[in-house]
């Protein structure tokens, strides 16, 4: 797969409504109008965007405690996402989500699962029904590297193997788990090499290239609609923010942050498109523009939606036909 | 009518769901190997014959995994019927049931639904303390879960084919020495609850009880085994004259609560016979609802009779002492009337 | 005397006692890493530095291994104090907890021990329903392990320092709206219950309850948050000539059962006030344990206040509903007056 | 080292002691005196002894479900492991244990854990403490392939890993987990290679040679006493029994168990004891007739000893100084 080939434009306005979406979602809770905690997702975008390019509508989607960006990739409208952040009745989850259990099942995304790891047992559920009901639908599951250490995590991987399940797990690896540095959790250099205690294939990438994402991420879920099985990605990043709120990020240097920041997927992204001749400055800045009235108009509807009655508590406990 | 044992009762249970609806399997530990157990508990004996083993899923060791794996499957339209070998090992998936499966439906705004089968047997069966356990207060005590307990064939099938059709996560108690399972594979000092079956189709409703004897003087409630030793304990205190009404509740959650409230109302006085620890036992919060709901009609505290708070001892003479008798449950009556 | 917010009450008693006993140590995510949060909330800041990162051991994100972990050092001879950064992470470690921990010394027929404190955080905080649960009647139903749950500075300390001290595995339950954590960790709409806490040094035995409000027309039972919110309704209360007895049972496990009774035996009501959702919820059992044991005193039914039976939702107005109000306190004691 | 460093006629006591051991018990058993169930070791006794030599009484053992072997191995006297299967109060465990909680903390045995793989993370802790209170003191855990696919033994290993932890984790790969194929549980070929995705040393080893054993579990447990770190240990062996009580085994092949049985490690041993003149016929029938013995007054005890008073069901719940 040549560069061309590749839809650069699309990734990149997806990056771009991620990150814009993100620093929003930052003011906004600094300006106290979202209430709880966020994690953010800047830094991390061309992750979500490449692996997310290649999934249709009706492929299944697991995300984390961190899933705004991957909620945009897979095409849930930033406007509901926005909503269930602000706690409305016209959010994703009609408010009883909040940030950490965004997603939509119409686009196939699943609430994501804030108990780390717990997701990847579900994605290999999904994938089992997948298989069975459907020619190629796959699923795939994000996590962090500090979630890999969950027992939940080596249970799913050893049955999608042996089942050949058409599951893709995505690994991101942003070298922190909250405060903890990956050499403190992990005595290996790669979690993708744990693949192999599965017998399934793992790959690393640089998960801030998103070229390079899109690539190994198209192989995996080709494999997977070819019903060859399932696949470890981990791609190396790094979340250029806080983990969650306000954190002042002291168990990290500023060299290595600002390290980090000369590889930001977007810039890096941008300079490509206008090396291969794909935009200009021009091109670049109306795409801000675009992405910057989608983010408006996600926060005006946030803003004016209505929160739910108190009484809605008692709704959905158990499913009913009526929704 | 057929007789048949309840570990029959359930087969027949799976067997039809499964003809009926294609996305319909089961998954577990040993449940289908072929020359194996067909589960702990020969539940499933024979289904993987018929239904091949996609269908009858065998697993590796990984409760977390296989509910895990059942759970994703059930959002994404399946409906497994997922099987621990021992209700002691839902531990061990804890979280998959208690944070997923139960929550999902509720954080996604009632917009995923997970119709997962959780079957679990429990009680005490000279194993010790990790595979005896009495766990259904821990899964009523979960908002997001439906809860049966069958005590008899027709309960089990009608109860399990129901919860097969329910759009959401039930979990359903089976206790060992129910089963009537035959052969190697039968438990020493297991009853025999050989019970009536129709031949036709039916079901049990998730959500009713059942008055299993009446009686004026005092209500019983029982569940799983513990019905049978509060029927036991009624046909004792019948000869001394007191005549106990015997309710066994079937679904714990949803609760048949008027059912319970009539009768208490009728008698006046509860006690309430489980083989679950006695401190915060799903009786615990049936006393409680009684004492909020029926106050004025209670002429006599709310006795329950129930396992120690200890973990359950290996040996016969300590486990026989563990799980309720009919005589403790004879003394009970007889200490409030 | 000090005054001290829960969080530095709690880090003192780590302090003193990591001070006292080469032995204990510390375990769990986040705890000890320079520049880092010393646990989600707060408490164990700074303690590496005077105790090192192998006394102040930051694990992988494994709640399994790292309770598994610490069981098993307390079974050697440690005596650590285990941290989940949420206690909805509990259920992760469900197993070793309830399966091993608990039951241990008893399968070793009385010859092993297991000096463990487990600390975790409940109650919602805007979180959502994975980090909001509160947990207390899971673990109030395990034999085999000791439950406490401090509402002020001056019991967190001291039940602290005795659970370290007890050779049993105890469960320390913290609520987030009570650390007084400050600075950018602190939670909105917390209290601020900064306490006095004494120079010297000093327990709270594990096992006594304590009357916070006297009064003889109702008892009320908060814990954990709630008796804050049972204190506000007590003073709603008094305003309308209404006495209400307040009582912060501070261990769940051996529970103060006299102190419950005898302020039942002189009020003739009860409402229990908690958190934790209602079907089998902690109340539960303290109801039914009045229910059976002061039956005669009790001049109207025992009412309870919880969340009800859903988990925990996101949005602020409906987690404000969920959580009991001093308000939804007024009412209940009202409606059986 | 040489076979003649090797105290094979003492690991052949221990072997020998332990066959005779479960097949009493089956005996037993099968004439309705022990209750419960049973899971026994036949087949699989060279692991438990191999390993259990380099063990010091007070060195840490953590067992499974099938724990008698271990137990004996470790120097849990017979007649207190025989009383407790009875259910009496000389047992070991005073009858609240059974057979699967089988241990003698005073023998450095915990008592057995009957869920499977929930030891992994609690020897880790004992390791732990091992590390700081004692020189070189070590934990050894056994644990089945079948387990191994527990989350526990994944976050154990890991985090034994990364703090080089004085822990030998022993797999006991009998190739069936119940009626459960190793094939149909796992796509790879050895557990031990699960070793690498932890970075510690994994090593398979010939579960039904004892010297091999012997070697392997040498230099594992002496660079846990070094304090180098753990080691993963794969033997490859099988059990010439059933699973559990009246298994009829029809879930694997007659003409596999006679090849299993070929390999059996006891007739195997004494035919090398003869080789290598460490003993002769004489000297083995002479083991025998002690073994009997053992075995013999191990059961008198259990059928003589006192049954536990009904109400003693109540003590032990917390932990007393009076025991
Ligand atoms: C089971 C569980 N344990 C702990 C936490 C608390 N927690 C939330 S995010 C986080 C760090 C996760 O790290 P990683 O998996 O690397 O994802 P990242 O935050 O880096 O995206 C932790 C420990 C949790 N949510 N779930
Ligand atoms: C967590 C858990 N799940 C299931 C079981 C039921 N069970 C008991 S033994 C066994 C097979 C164990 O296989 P393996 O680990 O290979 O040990 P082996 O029996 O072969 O010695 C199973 C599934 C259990 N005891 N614990
Ligand atoms: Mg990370
Ligand atoms: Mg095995």
């Amino acid at each position: 797969m040549s560069g061309s080939e590749i839809p650069l434009l699309q990734l990149y306005r997806t990056m771009l409504t991620i990150r814009r979406f993100e620093e929003r979602c930052n003011y906004l809770f600094m300006q106290g109008r979202i209430p709880s905690t966020l994690h953010l997702y800047i830094g991390q975008e061309a992750v979500a965007a490449g692996v997310c390019a290649h999934l249709r509508r009706d492929d299944y989607l697991f995300s984390t405690h961190r899933p705004h960006g991957h909620a945009i990739a897979k095409g849930v409208e930033p406007r509901a996402i926005m909503a269930e952040l602000y706690g409305k009745r016209t959010g994703c989850c009609k408010g009883k989500g909040g940030s950490m259990h965004v997603g939509d099942v119409r686009v196939g995304m699943f609430p994501a699962v804030a108990i780390v790891g717990a997701n990847a047992p579900l994605a290999a559920g999904a994938a089992l029904a997948a298989k069975w009901l459907d020619k190629d639908r796959v699923s795939v599951c994000f996590f962090g590297e500090g979630a890999a250490n969950e027992g939940a995590v080596h249970e799913a991987m050893n049955m999608a193997a042996i089942w050949d399940l058409p599951v893709v797990y995505v690994c991101e690896n942003n070298l922190y788990a909250a405060s903890t540095p990956f050499s403190k959790a992990f005595k290996i250099q790669n979690v993708a090499d744990r693949a192999a205690a599965y017998g399934m294939p793992g790959v690393v990438v640089d998960g801030n290239d998103v070229e390079a994402v899109y690539r190994v991420a198209g192989e995996a879920i080709a494999r997977a609609r070819r019903r060859e099985g399932p696949t470890l990605i981990e791609a190396k990043t790094y979340r250029l923010c806080g983990h969650s709120r306000s954190d002042p990020r002291t168990y990290r240097s500023r060299e290595e942050e600002e390290e980090w920041a000369k590889r930001d997927p977007i810039p890096r992204l941008a300079g490509r498109l206008k090396e291969l001749g794909l935009a200009t400055d021009e091109t670049l800045a109306s795409i801000e523009q675009e992405v910057q009235a989608l983010i408006d108009e996600a926060v005006r509807f946030a803003e004016e939606s209505p929160l739910p009655e108190p009484e809605e508590t008692l709704q959905h406990v158990f499913w009913t036909e009526e929704g | 009518m057929a007789m048949m044992t309840i570990a029959e009762a359930l087969r027949q249970a799976i067997r039809e769901e499964m003809r009926r609806d294609p996305r319909v399997f089961c998954i577990g530990e040993d449940i289908g190997i072929p020359g194996g157990f067909g589960g702990a508990f020969t539940v499933t004996l024979g289904l993987s014959e018929e239904f091949g083993h996609e269908r009858i899923l065998d697993t590796p060791i990984s409760e977390t995994g296989l509910i895990g794996v059942a759970i994703g499957a059930a959002m994404a339209g399946l409906r497994p019927i997922a099987d621990v070998q021992y209700g002691d090992f839902l531990f061990c998936a804890m979280d998959q049931i208690a944070n997923q499966a139960a929550k999902m439906t509720y954080m996604s705004g009632g917009t995923v639904k997970v119709p997962i089968v959780i079957r679990a047997p429990v009680g005490a069966t000279g194993r010790g303390a990790q595979h005896a356990q009495s766990l259904e207060a821990f899964f009523t005590h979960i908002p997001g879960l439906k809860v049966v307990a069958p005590a008899t064939a027709y309960d089990a099938k009608g109860l399990l084919k129901s919860a097969v059709r329910d759009d959401n996560p039930v979990i359903i108690f089976e206790h060992k020495l129910l089963y009537g399972s035959k052969g190697p594979r039968a438990e020493r000092g297991a009853l025999s609850p050989v019970g009536e079956v129709p031949e036709e189709e039916y079901l049990v409703p998730i959500g009713k009880g059942i008055i299993r004897r009446e009686g004026r003087d005092v209500t019983i409630i029982g569940k799983l085994l513990t019905v049978y030793r509060a029927l036991e304990a009624a046909e004792l205190l019948a000869k001394e004259g007191i005549e106990a009404e015997v309710i066994d509740p079937r679904t714990l959650v949803p609760l048949d609560k008027e059912l319970i409230l009539d009768s208490v109302r009728k008698t006046g006085r509860l006690v309430i016979v489980e083989e679950d620890n006695y401190t915060g036992g799903w009786g615990a919060d049936v006393a409680a609802m009684v004492a909020a709901e029926a106050f004025f009609w209670l002429d006599a505290p709310i006795v329950r009779v129930s396992a120690p708070d200890t973990p359950p001892p290996f040996s016969p003479p300590m486990e026989q002492f563990y799980v309720p008798s009919a005589e403790r449950v004879v003394q009970a009556v007889k200490s409030i009337l």
